[in-house]
């Protein structure tokens, strides 16, 4: 068998720029671990400068082409060598993660005013490591190299969780390790299969040699079913949510904006590629209603947990939970027949949730910890007259929530439209009633914070001052994802930028 | 024919360990069991990935490089969540063992440190 | 013959792996679990792999039983000790873990003939690279990219255990590994092995660039030379902050990603290597890399460096 | 002329874009301070935007990415212009009602986003736009309900937002439905409408919009809401909630609902639903001591009689019906207002003058009724178009009898209700726009008559149509003396009627609750979240098999 022609063989002008947004976050550790600790900080914020700048580059040169972005390492051309290639979706993925990035970045600046809340420097080098591992996942071709991505993500992000080394974080970051290992190990073992099956790594390839042969290998089956639960594993997908709440409530807040906003959309962006581009149609068709069931119940249940939540950072992190279950409602909707799953509307709207979740969530993490931190505590019984106290806290929480309920304006309600759109027009009822019980559900638990803090009197004192820095990047996330209520009602063609060359000639 | 026997048990082999591992990982309470059932996991997907590497053997190699190497990196990299884990583990036996002014002193000196 | 070798490796392999599960207490456990690398190094050499085979026994096997021995030795005998779910949860377990075995064993041996493979593309680019090991040739040539993000793995995961310490600014030492009063074996060991070892550490870094060998080999046996002598309280640990020990293990991922910078200068992409000139830069490279890996190894076995007020 | 229309045209945008961009400057504390200023002044847009703007311009869109699109036709512009004298009025009452409220701006912002919201949803012309202003009015009139932290109120409030929340849920589902077979992500709502006829789902977006838009306004059993949320709200609260917010479900219907003869099934339920809501507002207020409350039972009662226009409309496909619809909502809007600011008044007056309150309530209230020579009786000569004589005319006829009797009520219990014992007067500045909204409640439905209906004022004085406007008024008032003399006591039914049995519900959803919180905890157990993992990667590998 020959592998097929690939069509990211060659590198394309300005492709270093997708090896430097890898690189330049990795080469910031070495001064970072060779200057004084209180250097670290200036040394990281310079970085995400940059880092974002090459992002920017990125993005403005796939815009202008209109193509995606190639890179072939060291010129060695899959399947012996690997490749990088950003195309729309990866694009919009890369300048999402570097937006919430270097917010958290400026979130977690130290204070002049109050240098005890530092952040350790363990902290600024994680976030390096993190932002790396999130763009190479987004940028990466081949499976094995995006496997260590997903594992240099983890390693990045289970110390996040308990910087500060309390039994109860501790607990939390080892059941989180533990379980994103075996999420990890499932995925290798798929990779294995694959590369015996087809002899190659690298996903377009892989697509190709799919689509060319009838009927799909056994390994085929059995590396999709290990790769889908493995990656379901590592994104909290219930019923696997099992480490989410401890680990994302337990986190300090710029660290838990980090990983509700981004460490868990990294597997589900695997499990995209893995069901939109690997699978082919009819494999995918058969896989869908499971992934979609595992998001209904994710909606439902997980969104009764976060009703019933009396600590405002474990509401917002089973809301995590609950929202992500939309982004795989968009499967069974984006596989229609005679189109790819990039021209559907289902497919911009599930990008557009995925982005505007990461957006609200981080804003409304750091909201709460700095409600937590005005407070001395995020006991939502205790929050009457919190809004006069920190009233741009609860306006960005508040923001944030709005897009989580799908009210207009914010990215939410565009991306919720889209969805129930293609629902509807599918009919598949029961994901409609799935999509809307979800928008009535985050209602009540954004509203349960909301009204206490605005509506009542009395309760809440303030113990600590806040940095109006602080509130001032909470709610610019907020407002982002709020802008992003602005993009048309129709699939975005932008989103489908490279995606019919990566597969060849569309189904 | 030898050879391809070989490749049968050493598959069976590794799907044994696969399978072996996944059983403690799942039913084993304590997490340093966890650990070393996944490092039996582990060890069953490499030993699957070497039975794919030989069955490649060609053009005067005993196997297929790339397998080869993907292991060799794999095992670094289990090594590496092997070395967290156990890390963690540890720091979580500290913590339990000291009480909780113990952590509060820890906090102030992790600021001390840092000011 | 062969095939009997081969299955008793096999059947051997899965009696070790029962031992590591079902073992009592948590010793017993790793002391099979380290046995269990060098039947599966084994098991690499039957199947024509040797440099995993090295790899395996050095890092599968003794580097990670030596962080599990540490571990074992320090937790409490109940935290490490077999404790198992509830009787159906065993059996549903089972059953799962079984259907899983059989379709997997179904997959792997029904996948397709001939197998596909690399290896000509891999020979026929190898004069090319100017060495003669093709596994060596896939780690730092064709997928370069690959070991130089592994690198980073390890450095990752020892700044995730050092931000585990209590010394958040990082200066102080980890625990001596060792046991207060090592035994005599240790410590005329930890004399007479490291000097051998640190040749035979060279010399499978150097000759890894055309027989079985490499920088990680290399790194594992000079990691394992370092923590013998450490064990053997032969010296103390090394202060974390020292900026010494920083560069050695910086050394690896600068020189990789300096020269993978350098790849666009010379080769026109990111990791390629001056025509003809490959293989002294590889090699350059890689003693580099054996150096960090050595130290990364070693310190992520030693653990976070202790607080403050830890003795 | 086209300069001129199109300076003109600016007003319309700026009807709702002046309250929200007042509200989002009250987030600096200086502006905040003069948000209860703002209360009085920010509807003047809207209301020369009603009067200015010729009707029936084409749709103003604003530029991308903005998807707003304006326009303003007959319907609109009554219930625009109507509903910003009354914002008008009653903001000037608030900001003096609630001077002493430490409060008050924050009631104010609310109060100026509601406003916004309302003003929009009367305009836009974008089914998007449409749900945009439809849920800031309706989620910023929470600001106003639970305003007073008490705990009915905080009860009232919970309803209200548990509800809205639902209404909204089944606005959106029916919106995309009947957007999904436009090419268009966010067509105009007329041209969304146009294709309902051949949706292939047309009885179920219309059940979803009929739903969503009675919620609002009360259709019963959907008014439960109602009586609680518009009792529990300050005075000026209230008196927007039952008069404007109410409305936003009208012009829904208006707007939603094809006026062309294709929905005459739909039709003879809405107005039977109409019907019946009447009547059982006016059943349950007249059970009811809290004048406010008296009142909102009579806007659940007045919603039906507008919800039978819009059903007689769309049964018989009378292209009139919206805008006669409008006209009487319009009217219901200036008395209603009018009849809840009464209840501060009464309550701010000594014996002296309260009976110059009541006198002029009872005049409001007479009206409401349709006696002869007030506004309101012109409302009810319009509706007879659209009704016909048949027996649903007869039948709403009928009800105004029992409006009659209910606005007795109120004027008794608004009696009993204030303080009798001080010789106290209102303060001037609560009193003068009170009495400034009285007389534009009184007149001008008489203004509004011709332009709407075509048909002289003259006709609206003929012996016939005194006669028809007077017989349920002296019917009403025959009735309640007759109760008041010997009737039996009526034991006061408590507000919300249905809703106490939905309360019934309460332990078993607790206890469902209770149940997701155990089943999230035993899958959150490792070996159960293992087996999990395992019994998953079986169930995916077992689902593609199957397509092999």
């Amino acid at each position: 068998m020959t592998p097929a022609a690939s069509l990211s063989s060659a590198s394309s002008a300005f492709g270093a720029l997708l090896v430097l947004a890898v690189i330049v976050p990795l080469c910031g550790l070495v001064p970072m671990l060779l200057c004084a600790p209180r250097r670290v900080e200036q040394v990281a914020l310079l970085l995400l400068g940059l880092g974002g700048l090459i992002v920017g580059a990125i993005a403005v040169r796939v815009a202008a082409t209109g193509a995606a972005l190639d890179d072939v390492i060291g010129g060695w051309a899959p399947p012996l060598g690997m490749a990088l290639r950003a195309d729309g979706l990866s694009v919009v993925m890369l300048v999402m993660t570097a937006v919430v990035v270097v917010a958290t970045g400026l979130f977690a600046r130290t204070d002049r005013a109050a240098p005890t809340s530092a952040m350790p420097p363990a902290f600024w080098m994680l976030l390096m490591g993190l932002w790396s591992a999130l763009n190479l996942v987004f940028v990466a071709q081949d499976l094995f190299s995006l496997y260590v991505a997903l594992e240099l993500l983890t390693f990045a992000a289970v110390p996040l969780v308990c910087l500060d080394g309390s039994r109860k974080t501790l607990d939390a970051a080892l059941r989180y390790l533990l379980f994103a290992l075996f999420g990890s190990v499932l995925y290798l073992l798929a990779t294995a299969l694959l590369y015996g099956a087809y002899g190659t790594l690298d996903l377009p390839q892989l697509a190709q040699h799919v689509r060319a042969s009838g009927t799909p290998e056994p390994a085929l089956v059995l590396a999709l079913a290990l790769m889908s639960v493995g990656m379901a594993a590592k994104a909290a997908l219930f019923p696997l949510h099992l480490w989410l709440p401890p680990a994302h409530a337990g986190a300090p807040a710029a660290a838990s904006a980090l990983l509700s906003a981004l460490v868990i959309k990294a597997p589900i962006y695997l499990l995209v590629r893995i069901w939109c581009d690997l699978a082919g149609p009819p494999l995918a068709a058969a896989g869908a209603p499971l992934l979609a069931i595992m998001g209904a119940g994710a909606v439902w249940l997980c969104g009764v947990m976060a009703l019933r939540q009396g600590r405002l950072k474990l509401l917002i992190a089973y809301s995590t939970a609950a929202q992500i279950g939309y982004l795989f409602l968009m499967f069974p909707l984006a596989g229609i027949a005679g189109a790819a799953p990039w021209e559907t509307i289902a497919w911009t709207g599930g990008a557009l949730q995925l982005v505007s979740h990461a957006f609200s969530k981080a804003a409304m993490f750091m909201a709460a910890g700095l409600i937590a931190e005005a407070l001395g505590h995020d006991r939502i019984a205790d929050f009457g007259g919190l809004g006069r106290i920190l009233p741009v806290s609860v306006f960005a929480f508040g923001l944030g929530g709005l897009s989580l309920m799908g009210l207009p304006p914010s990215g939410g309600f565009v991306a919720k439209v889209m969805l129930l759109t293609a629902a509807v027009q599918q009919e598949r009822w029961w994901i409609a009633g799935v999509i809307l019980a979800g928008g009535l559900l985050a209602g009540g638990y954004v509203l349960r914070v909301v009204v206490p803090a605005l509506f009542r009197t009395g309760g809440a004192v303030a113990v600590a001052q806040v940095s109006p820095r602080r509130q001032g990047v909470a709610l610019g996330l907020a407002l982002v994802a709020v802008v992003l209520g602005f993009v048309p009602l129709q699939p975005i063609g932008f989103l489908a930028i490279g995606r019919a060359a990566l597969i060849g000639s569309a189904p | 024919m030898s050879g391809s026997f070989s490749l049968s048990v050493f598959g069976l082999a590794g799907a044994g360990l696969v399978a072996i591992g996944l059983f403690g990982l799942i039913v084993q309470g304590a997490a340093f069991r966890k650990i070393l059932a996944f490092n039996l996991l582990g060890g069953g997907i490499f030993l699957l990935m070497g039975v794919i590497a030989r069955r490649g053997a060609a053009a005067g190699f005993g196997g297929d490089p790339v397998p080869q190497a993907l292991v060799i990196t794999g095992i670094v990299v289990a090594f590496s969540a092997t070395a967290l884990a156990v890390a963690l583990l540890l720091r979580l036996q500290d913590a339990g063992e000291q009480n909780s002014a113990a952590v509060d002193d820890r906090d102030r000196a992790a600021r001390q440190g840092d000011a | 013959m062969s095939g009997a070798l081969d299955a008793g490796i096999a059947a051997l392999l899965l009696g070790v792996a029962f031992r590591v599960l079902l073992a009592r207490d948590p010793l017993g456990a790793v002391i099979g679990f380290v046995a269990l690398g060098l039947v599966i190094a084994l098991a690499w050499v039957r199947l024509a792999a040797v440099d995993v085979a090295l790899t395996e026994a050095a890092i599968g096997g003794g580097v990670t039983g030596l962080v599990m021995v540490r571990a074992a030795a320090r937790l409490p005998k109940r935290e490490g000790a077999r404790q198992t779910a509830d009787r159906g949860t065993n059996w549903i377990a089972a059953g799962l873990c079984v259907l899983v075995f059989i379709g997997l064993s179904a997959v792997v041996l029904g996948l397709p003939e001939p197998a596909p493979t690399l290896a000509p593309e891999a020979a026929a680019h190898l004069p090319g690279t100017g060495l003669g090991n093709p596994v060596t040739a896939v780690l730092l040539v064709y997928r370069a990219l690959d070991t130089l993000l592994e690198v980073v793995v390890l450095l990752l995961a020892l700044i995730a255990i050092w931000s585990l310490s209590a010394d958040a600014s990082w200066r102080g030492a980890p625990p001596p590994p060792g046991p207060r009063q090592p035994t005599e074996a240790l410590v005329f060991l930890a004399r007479v092995l490291p000097p051998v070892g640190v040749l035979v550490a060279i010399y499978l870094f150097w000759a890894g660039a055309d027989v079985p060998g490499g920088a990680f080999q290399g790194g594992a046996v000079l990691a394992a030379m370092g923590l013998l002598v450490l064990l053997a309280g032969l010296c103390a640990p090394p202060r974390i902050g020292d900026r010494g020990l920083r560069l050695l293990v910086l050394a690896g991922p600068v020189v990789f990603l300096a020269v993978g910078m350098l790849g666009w200068a010379v080769a026109g992409a990111f990791l390629g290597y001056p025509e003809g000139a490959a293989k002294p830069v590889i090699i350059a490279v890689e003693a580099a890399l054996t150096l960090s890996i050595a130290v990364m190894l070693a310190l992520l076995v030693l653990g976070p460096p202790a607080g403050a007020r830890q003795p | 002329m086209s300069g001129a229309s199109g300076v003109l045209s600016l007003l319309l945008p700026a009807a709702p874009a002046l309250p929200c961009l007042l509200a989002l400057l009250c987030v600096a504390p200086k502006v905040r301070r003069w948000a209860p200023a703002m209360m009085a002044l920010a509807p003047v847009p809207a209301l020369l935007a009603a009067l200015l703007v010729p009707q029936g311009i084409s749709p103003l869109s604003a530029p991308a990415p903005l998807r707003i699109t304006l326009t303003l036709d007959a319907p609109g512009a009554l219930l625009l212009g109507t509903s910003a004298v009354l914002w008008m009025a009653a903001g000037a009452y608030a900001a003096v009602y609630l001077r002493d409220d430490p409060a008050r701006p924050r009631f104010a912002i609310w109060w100026l986003l509601t406003m916004g919201g309302s003003f929009g949803v009367f305009i836009v012309a974008d089914l998007s736009s449409f749900y945009l202003a439809f849920a800031l009015a309706s989620l910023s009139a929470y600001g106003l309900v639970a305003h007073d932290d008490t705990p009915e109120a905080r009860r009232a409030g919970a309803l209200y937002l548990g509800l809205t929340l639902f209404g909204e849920a089944l606005l959106i589902a029916g919106f995309v439905m009947l957007a999904a077979g436009s090419p268009d992500g966010n067509p105009l709502i007329a041209d969304a409408v146009a294709g309902l006829a051949v949706s292939p789902w047309r009885d179920a977006i219309v059940a979803l919009l009929v739903a969503g838009f009675g919620l609002k306004m009360g259709f019963v059993p959907l008014h439960v809401w109602m009586p609680i949320a518009h009792g529990v709200a300050p005075v000026p609260g209230s008196a927007v909630l039952s008069g404007i917010v109410v409305k936003a479900g009208v012009i829904g219907l208006i707007r939603f609902l094809p006026m062309d003869g294709m929905l005459s099934a739909w039709g003879a339920a809405i107005t039977t639903m109409g019907i019946v809501t009447a009547y059982y507002g006016i059943a349950i207020g007249l059970t009811q001591s809290h004048p406010k409350r008296v009142l909102a039972y009579s806007t659940v009662s007045q919603m039906g009689v507008v919800g039978a226009v819009i059903g007689a409309g769309l049964w018989s496909g009378d292209a009139a019906a919206p805008v006669i619809a409008a006209f009487y909502a319009a009217n219901h809007i200036l008395l209603k207002g009018a009849m809840f600011l009464a209840v501060g008044i009464a309550a701010a007056s000594g014996a002296r003058c309260l009976w110059l309150v009541l006198a002029v309530s009872a005049v409001l209230g007479l009206s409401l009724a349709g006696l002869p020579l007030t506004g309101g009786a012109l409302a009810k000569i319009a509706i007879k178009g659209p009704l016909g004589e048949g027996m649903a005319g007869s039948l709403l006829a009928l009800s105004a009898a029992g409006t009659t009797m209910l606005m007795a009520r109120f004027v008794i219990r608004l009696q009993a209700s204030a303080d009798g014992s001080s010789h106290r007067f209102p303060p001037l500045a609560l009193g003068a726009p009170w009495l400034a909204l009285c007389g534009g409640a009184l007149v001008v439905p008489f203004v509004l008559f011709q332009p709407v209906t075509g048909a002289s004022l003259a006709s609206a004085f003929s012996a016939g149509s005194l006669w028809k406007g007077l017989w349920p008024v002296a019917l009403g008032l025959v009735a309640t003396t007759a109760l008041a003399w010997r009737g039996p006591r009526l034991r006061e039914i408590p507000a919300g009627d249905v809703l106490l049995l939905a309360e019934r519900l309460a332990p078993a959803v607790s206890a469902l609750s209770e149940g997701v919180g155990r089943l999230d905890e035993g899958l959150r157990r490792w070996p159960v979240a293992g087996l999990l993992v395992l019994a998953l990667i079986v169930a995916f590998a077992t689902a593609l098999e199957a397509t092999r």
